[in-house]
């Protein structure tokens, strides 16, 4: 078994139009750079993929990752829970212009969904957000004489995720962290695609410290020495 | 006497059906044949309830650790690429849709589907197990069982009578004398011993066997 | 911070009458078997705690751990997956005899239920026992066009749970599969006391690999060579 | 001039409320300055939601780890004894009920405990981050705030006016010129700064101060 691809172009060759896409990170931290800025390389040489719908936690940042894919226009709909940033004029411009449709969860909420989305739970019932505007239209019951909003899974046809080893299995551990909404995106997609610093054969990470089982993971790719948002738009980097 | 399949050589022909990189699960007992006979050049990953993927053998009698254990209570070992979480995560797999194969015992299937291996009904002390969570979420969930009771009554049948464990779970039928799908809740039979006629086969079923297309031969090595 | 203390006796010692008590393990491995004799004898001299509903996955086998608490007549209700061992006569005698109540629970959703107990979520649907005779009663609603079956959280007073190794804040790691139910019932209960092997200062448990983090452990004592149920069942023995 | 704490004397305020071995989650901007005012002999713990218990100092500046942050995106250490976690464990220890305090900012707290803090209403960019789910689970919700907005109206009402972050989550109120408790759907009055009359506080308080018992002088020292 061996699930490493040769390159990040063909990690996300097979993402189509209209896609679900569950990338991971926290803000910069854990957010996968490289493998975002091959889906941007690709729309712009073919058109495709377009119209997708983004899960993350934020709206990107400056002109790099998930902002530059807002920029190029790839992106219907975005849910996220905290679509502010140190810049998030991408975003923002576009959004105030009614040009990309935005879900608003909040973010224990949204980690949530995604877990129960892979772990098979259409719905669970939270406390968050009974009583405000986020509740609004969804559906309230009663336990122990107190009231909780239902909430749906989410799911994916793709997540890309950056974790920091992997094994030829898609077994992965994580650094710091950088570990945040990865691992549960890993469980909730159809597919997913991992960008590691570093792959090893099976038996080369400890059984007992294996944070996303391979079970969850269908495609890996090495990026020996990947890119951090943070740094990238102190230089006021743009992609592309 | 009629011709059987030993329960070696059902699991045997399980086997066949496991792709190369499936996740499987394997039933407490008797379904955990199947691993022994993974075809040549196909790794399959087995996964276990209580935390472990890609486990391998029992140990040697007596190298036990009963740290390392499966869902059946049995010593195993590890295979290089192993994992461990807890219950939950590992639920998270079974009842998410991440295995790809399910291998099951059955007391009774019906021909919709439904399965029913986990009470043999009033009396005794129940005990259910990861039964009712493993026939939902994999991918495939198959059956592996003698094809009538030790009494000679029929284990396929229109509708269980026995309490159910799952509703419309199981799609493939592996017994002492036949391949059975079941496709729009009807048994399509796809392999049957050669030595078998269908009229023989139907009297020993309990629902009415469909054969849209042609019945192979169920061939099996000796065991 | 130190949440060591000092002694089985005095780890156990609060745990009251009709106390709900998750216990670790899956049969043998991960139970902690030494905490439950440590009830067991605090309650042959002082008569407390009885009256106890246990959440196990199985109902103890022999006459040590759970089997043994059972059979001091400590346990009015289990609520358990399997209560099928090797040797059950323990409990299969008191059960048709009419003297413990029995929850049967589905094995994944006793560990969600756990989970769910543990993260807030008073409630969540799942596929699993639909139809069967385990969800009479249960509340069913259709998502997607497929029916399931709500279930409620469990939480706990106490757990009582056995790890591999603590640092005194209580994060913990566990050993092989004896993890299982373990990191669950820590998140679920009041009141979480764990015995472990070794105990190491703050900074001897690498940050990455901490599978139980300290939030969830209130107690933590140390047994340096604990004993297997499994061992015990094969030499025959009884507590006490 | 009505004379007030600093922001750094309101959070030295509530850092004397955490008790040793307190898990604490302290929300972004603001209340993040409680960690400076940790009294001496206590040891708390500090959350991040996104996934860090036990972090402590900013790094000097030029070493910052940019996979080492907190919920504000600033680069924080480890102290020894921490642990990293996914998302979903790190809200189940919020809504779980895990924390001891979480401290969160406001716009507006209601003497029933409502609390208003993510949205100023329609226009801009809406972002809610962790505050929906922080102000549930945490054994003691607690503000810190400015007494008064900058125009001088009261942040402290009988009902919110503007969109809520939470119902009846928020125990006590620390602001810039007292401390007040919520109990009963009430505003009680604890602590007040001791050159203030309670007419004047209750001027510049929206709802009504009740004082069932000894209001003690709220003394905090230069900072």
């Amino acid at each position: 078994m061996d699930k490493t691809v040769g390159s990040l172009a063909e990690a996300v060759s097979r993402i189509g139009d209209g896609a679900h896409v569950m990338i991971g990170g926290f803000g910069g931290s854990g957010a996968p750079i490289e493998l975002i800025h091959a889906l941007i390389d690709r729309y712009r040489a073919t058109g495709h993929p377009k119209d997708l719908t983004v899960i993350n936690n934020n709206a990107g940042n400056g002109h790099v990752g998930l902002a530059a894919l807002i920029e190029q226009r790839m992106v219907k709909k975005l849910i996220c829970s905290f679509p502010r940033s140190a810049d998030p004029k991408v975003f923002t411009d576009l959004y105030l212009a009614g040009e990309i449709e935005l879900e608003l969860v909040p973010q224990g909420t949204l980690a949530e969904r995604i877990r129960a989305g892979g772990a098979g739970i259409p719905a669970f019932y939270t406390p968050t957000a009974y009583g405000t505007d986020l509740a609004r239209g969804k559906k309230i019951e009663e336990f122990d004489g107190r009231p909780y909003v239902q909430e749906r899974w989410l799911k994916a046809d793709v997540a890309i995720v950056k974790a920091y080893r992997a094994d030829r299995h898609g077994n992965l551990v994580y650094s710091k962290a950088a570990r945040n909404f990865n691992p549960l995106m890993c469980m909730a997609a159809a597919h997913t695609i991992v960008q590691v610093e570093e792959i090893v054969e099976p038996g080369g990470i400890d059984p007992e410290v294996v944070v996303t089982p391979g079970i969850f993971v269908q495609s890996v790719v090495c990026v020996t020495d990947p890119q951090q948002e943070e740094d990238l738009n102190r230089q006021g980097a743009h992609h592309p | 006497m009629i011709p059987k399949l030993s329960n070696a050589q059902i699991a045997w022909r399980a086997a066949q059906d496991i792709e190369d990189g499936a996740y499987v699960n394997l039933g407490i007992g008797f379904p955990e044949m199947v691993a022994r006979y993974q075809p040549e050049g196909r790794e399959a990953i087995f996964h276990t309830e209580n935390g472990i993927l890609n486990f391998g053998e029992p140990p040697a009698e007596g190298t036990e650790d009963w740290d390392l254990i499966n869902a059946g209570k049995k010593a195993v070992t590890l295979k290089p690429g192993a994992a461990f979480f807890h219950h939950a995560d590992s639920f998270a797999m079974v009842r998410g849709g991440h295995l790809d194969v399910a291998i099951l015992g059955a007391y009774q299937v019906a021909e919709n589907g439904d399965l029913a291996n986990w009470s043999v009904g009033a009396g005794g002390v129940p005990a259910v197990g990861g039964a009712m969570d493993l026939v939902h979420g994999a991918k495939r969930v198959a059956v592996i069982t003698e094809h009538v009771t030790k009494k000679g009554e029929p284990k396929l049948l229109s509708r269980c009578t026995l309490p159910l464990t799952g509703v419309a779970c199981v799609t493939r039928v592996y017994t002492s004398l036949a391949v059975i799908d079941i496709e729009g809740g009807r048994f399509v039979l796809r392999e049957k011993l050669p030595s078998l006629s269908l009229d023989a086969l139907q009297s020993l079923t309990g629902g009415e066997l469909h054969v849209p297309g042609p019945v192979t031969d169920l061939i099996v090595p000796e065991l």
